[in-house]
């Protein structure tokens, strides 16, 4: 049995990390296996238990080794990825998962549409097969980082004849293809975190889809619930927002008031307790697999971000009242806690939408985890076509 | 207890401000100014000011302006606050004019009430009525000063506070949460001419923040109702999962609340401009109330206008942001919620300890 | 044209009201028209402008004049009387409404059932004409004051084959019919402030029937509008549950503290708030009929006494662990403010279900109010014998 | 991070604990405490404390008792919780008992480990750490005291506490809010012995008053998810409108709500048992922090809980009240939230000034 300390040690032995290049080194270790222990042999992994992964992680961080830019590369690293090897062909899987573990390759995603939010299943990008080629027409949204991406992960429509969640599939894009038009698409902070991305008759060749011809909302399903846990991960007491509070109420007596106390404590505890209860999803899924239950997870924290982010203005009104840069800039990952409390306020309002609206939230916990009735879908049974957008 | 309810000239005034406004200010001009911090907006100002004569509303006939009262400035605020209109109504025409008013500055008041003058107090835009201290060299950050050409500035020289107008001051622009409403940092220049000294100065300053804070909460109630309004249109047109958003029951109880707490955010905006109009003596108890309910009501429309909207309502292009942003600035401004509800326990002798 | 004050001052000079029997003077009243002057003469009224009954109950109290007793008898003054009055047969008004005024007859309301809460025209009990008579079967709840009562309010289904709102027919029951089974229901209080009706075989003449054969709904919807808009009348600053709060406050040091003090303040503006709105509705309603907007109010109110009261107890943790009685009485009336802290705030809970939940408030705001659609009724055309209960 | 989980031994105890509650105690027999105070419920403690040995849960084995932890006695106070039981597990068992093995009362302690004779500490319910005062020649209202046969009684001479235990005293009871856990007036009858002095008296008392307040949150705990889980059996269930209420949006987004309070009620509930079970220096945050966030969940999840039932909810036939009223009784004692959180500023140094 492979022990993967042994592993990680020999990786190590071959390379001097003062000098060595982060892709041939990337490159290396995806070929040691030891870029996800859990995949199989040849693939990035060695088929060993998820969990040794973090042996890992900790070993090559501590040695000081290179690592994949988990900004940049976020949803190539944690959502295509386990989506590839789920679904995708060996060819698929031997073509993308190294250069995209080496951050030679980013990736987006394409997934969301104007008329498509909440309603995820109700994309209207088509695609339609010409030869061995689909073509592809449609706009997505909230696309972070494409400006810098060489490949996308794309949810497309390619019978609008069935229910709407059996006409869909799954492929994999070339960013560079002439028909891609990326636009930044600013936010309320100023920034273009996000793109619009229109597709005109973009070629994806058939070797580019990935899992089944209708097959795509079971395989976007899995993408998304990579997405979600990655959403809920640990936190030290007082991080994110509350520790910028706490830090300010500490530093400078003039901020106190008692009026304020109470709340300050209240916010102190709800994060606390969300902190706590956090620990405890992890600790009980240590061994498992995701569920719907990190969905209540993301609603405390969106909460709290939000409550908390907005009480610190209040605060420190004179502060408060002034905002630190207007200027349009493109960034390629999220920043929650940098900047000014104006922008951590504004951002964090998106907590709640992005990645499942709190909304849809609560729908999957009242479904999923308390075996609510579901509520009424008009379009249940009823062809894509044939419904009202 | 008083009229709460809007009296005939009261409307015609409303739909003449709404009209003037839909003529000169749109969402994108509001926009613009968060890049362009010197976009002209001047349009509006002029509508509101020379063509209405607003500028004037609170001045008395014999100081050349309107005579009207406080109800009929609040019914303004509401329409200035539902299409986030960068005028600086409530700073010179309220606040500033109360201020003259109260130490009957003849010689300027004409010319502020004919719009040809922009008054402005210097103080932070967080002070409130009690609670502000004078006498800093730089003053900010500070609301209507620019473009203003008549600074009133609360000094204190020996313990003992003046009211000084200064016609020159270094006007530094700051980048603002709201630039609906740009601060800026302030310095006189000139000598300047004490028009009060001593109580009266306080108490001209006093009278001005406290009709600053009984009228904001108007403005407030006029963000409130933009937002719940273009969110319960919204929820009616958006179609997810085949069917209307606003038919989905958990959507439409929180509008349900959000719509009785606009509903009683009127009701204390309007008691807090008929107490200012009619000098009731429980009108500081109506301004912190006012001020404490419509400050989080107009915040809550506007998170509740973000997260209904979804996605759009992040984005730069839809104007929910210019509501949110002026929500929170409000929120802010002549004193936090908190600090309110601490004046009011005040007065009405419910001490903390 | 008639001056009320004139017709005040006229019956007031016919009795000396130290020594007059109450149910002379209210007769005497309801005959000079001053029961309700915007009903019709000969009926209680003089038609006159509604807002005239105000001047009359004011002069008659400043004289100190017997009036009509508004607990025992809530339901027949402020529901069967408005009803009677709109939907009434000339008959059915002359026979009901002077006793009802005098109180020698009191009214109680048959309306909810144990299947029909929130879904008020879901009632099952039947009611089957035989002959000219109705014979009634099935069980109501919630029926305050039926031990006291002469008469009764019944909505009952007279055609189970038809949608659920068009099979319901109204009347007028004699309580001391013999089939009519008046239960005491007992309540968290430990009080049994309502009861269970069980009807078997009761016989309702079809000439006590109020409206046409299967327009209940409709009639039953004006003796509900009725009902909403009591529920909201005018109060003073510090009327209700914030009121003992703040006089204990005032009165007591030992309760202040820090941490509470920004609650009690908050709660002490969202009572004003909510008085000053009501008082606003009132004077937009001064010249019209009640309408959704006093669901709102409702709300409001509902959520400050539950909330304060149970503020109230944490201000006083060694009180609040106390309470006064858990003797099972029965009372005719219900009392909000009477009692200690505890009954206070388990009695409130029910201010938000009783006279509609603040679930149904919150549908009719936001389907009446604010126009949005209403949600999915699986019942919607089909008959009411044919629907899942 | 400490365990948060449950092992399968506290599993196992809690399938117990639950399976002697469903045997000896019924919502009929709670209600019928509040007619009847002196029903007989003494099959449950006599099951619990008796053929369990959960009496002398904390007690050391070589004290007589099981030599078990904090964390086995939090699962036993959930199923007390979820069963509203009448039964003075948390006053004897926790509360006296830790303030007994503070001070080694080596002669009592194998007596209250057996369930022979029942303890109770003298001081009112609302008391906790650090805010209690001794010396009362009455106290009251104190929870376990009806039936209790020993008096731990903090009292105060000449400024110096002791811990005095009494073997009989006059007990009044008080008509209780909750009447599941009846209160009474006391006052001792005999001289009493003193168990400790000083500062081991206030320690004692302390410990015992931190040890209730950590576990009184499982408590909470337990009636938090008896009344969730309950409401959302009855929303698939009860049918309005032809359609299961819990089929309504509105509905469904509250109980999703109320299951993240429950869940994040769970983990500080936890966090609490395990760190005072492990005597970490964390445990002060952890119980103020429980306290403070368990008090309102439960008292939430039961006012949520008679909402949902509507009308039903309101009867006294219906158990739900039951709930209600442990869950507002437990809120105010051993210190209300809002205590919890002004002690929790001090522990992590966030003063108000």
């Amino acid at each position: 049995m492979t022990d993967v300390r042994a592993e990680v040690a020999a990786l190590l032995a071959r390379f001097d990390l003062q000098t060595v290049d982060p892709v041939e080194f990337l490159g290396a270790r995806f070929d040691a296996g030891l870029a996800w222990v859990h995949f199989p042999v040849g693939r990035g992994g060695l088929g060993r238990p998820r969990d040794e992964q973090q042996v890992v992680e900790q070993l090559l961080a501590e040695a000081g080794a290179p690592a994949p830019d988990l900004g940049l590369n976020s949803i190539g690293l944690g959502m295509a990825a386990p989506t590839l090897i789920a679904f995708g062909t060996p060819e698929q899987q031997d073509r993308y998962l190294r250069p995209l573990f080496t951050c030679e390759e980013i990736w987006c995603q394409l997934f969301s549409e104007p008329g498509a939010g909440s309603d995820l299943a109700g994309v209207a990008t088509r695609a339609v097969l010409d030869g061995d080629t689909w073509v592809v027409n449609g706009q997505k949204v909230w696309t972070s980082g494409a400006q810098n991406a060489q490949r996308a992960i794309l949810v497309a429509r390619t019978d609008p004849t069935v229910v709407k969640h059996a006409g869909l599939s799954y492929f994999v894009v070339d960013m560079s293809d002439p028909g891609v038009d990326v636009r930044p698409l600013r936010q309320i902070t100023g920034e273009a975190e996000f793109n619009e991305v229109f597709l005109n008759d973009v070629r994806v060749p058939d070797a580019d889809r990935v899992g089944a011809v209708g097959a795509g909302w079971r395989v976007a399903t899995t993408t998304l619930n990579n997405e979600r846990v990655a959403i809920g991960s640990g936190a030290d007491r007082e991080a994110g927002q509350i520790g910028i509070v706490t830090e300010r109420w500490r530093r400078d007596p003039s901020v106190r008031s008692a009026a304020e106390h109470d709340r300050l404590m209240s916010w102190w505890v709800e994060t606390e307790v969300t902190r706590l209860a956090g620990e405890r999803l992890r600790q009980q899924l240590a061994m498992g697999q995701p569920g719907p239950e990190s969905s209540a997870m993301k609603l405390a924290f969106a909460k709290q971000a939000q409550q908390v982010s907005g009480f610190a203005l209040e605060l420190d009104p004179d502060a408060g009242l002034q905002y630190d840069d207007w200027t349009m800039v493109r960034t390629g990952s999220a920043s929650f806690l940098g900047r000014g409390p104006g922008f951590r306020y504004l951002r964090a309002k998106g907590n709640s939408i992005e990645g499942g609206t709190s909304e849809i939230m609560r729908n999957v916990v009242s479904e999923r985890v308390l075996g609510l009735p579901a509520d009424h879908r008009p379009d249940k049974g009823v062809p894509f076509n044939e419904v009202a957008r | 207890m008083t009229d709460l309810l809007y009296s005939d000239v009261e409307e015609s005034l409303r739909s003449s401000v709404r009209g003037a406004l839909k003529r000169t200010v749109d969402p994108s001009t509001v926009a613009a100014l968060y890049d362009a911090p010197d976009t002209d907006v001047s349009p509006a100002w002029s509508a509101l000011a020379g063509d209405l004569g607003l500028a004037g509303l609170l001045v008395p006939e014999e100081r050349g302006g309107a005579g009207a009262s406080a109800r009929e400035a609040s019914v303004v605020l509401e329409e200035l606050g539902r299409a986030v209109a960068p005028v600086p109504f409530l700073e010179s025409a309220v606040i500033a004019t109360t201020a003259l008013l109260a130490v009957d500055a003849r010689d300027v008041l004409p010319q502020v009430a004919s719009g040809d003058r922009r008054a402005v107090l210097v103080l932070p835009w967080s002070a409130r009525a009690g609670a502000w201290s004078a006498g800093e060299a730089v003053t900010a950050p500070v609301a209507g000063a620019l473009g203003a050409d008549l600074f009133l500035v609360p000094t204190s020289v020996d313990g003992t506070v003046r009211l000084v107008l200064h016609e020159t001051a270094d006007v530094t622009p700051l980048t603002s949460l709201d630039m609906s409403r740009p601060l800026a940092s302030v310095a006189p220049t000139d000598e300047g001419r004490v028009l009060a000294e001593g109580e009266a100065a306080v108490a001209a300053v006093d009278a001005a923040l406290a009709a600053g804070a009984a009228l904001l909460a108007s403005e407030q109630l006029g963000v409130a109702q933009w937002c719940l309004e273009t969110t319960v249109e919204y929820a009616k047109t958006r179609i997810q999962f085949a069917r209307p958003i606003g038919s989905f029951q958990a959507i439409k109880h929180r509008l349900a609340d959000l719509y009785l707490e606009v509903t009683q955010a009127q009701a204390a905006a309007r008691y807090a401009a008929d107490t200012l109009a009619a000098q009731d003596p429980d009108a500081p108890v109506a301004q912190a109330v006012a001020q404490s309910y419509c400050s989080d009501v107009a915040v809550h429309a506007a998170e509740e206008a973000l997260q209904l909207h979804g996605g759009i309502g992040m984005t730069w292009e839809h104007g929910v942001h210019l509501y949110l942003k002026r929500a929170k600035s409000d929120q802010l401004a002549l004193g936090t919620p908190a600090a309110h509800r601490a004046d009011l326990a005040g007065l009405v002798d419910l001490p903390q300890h």
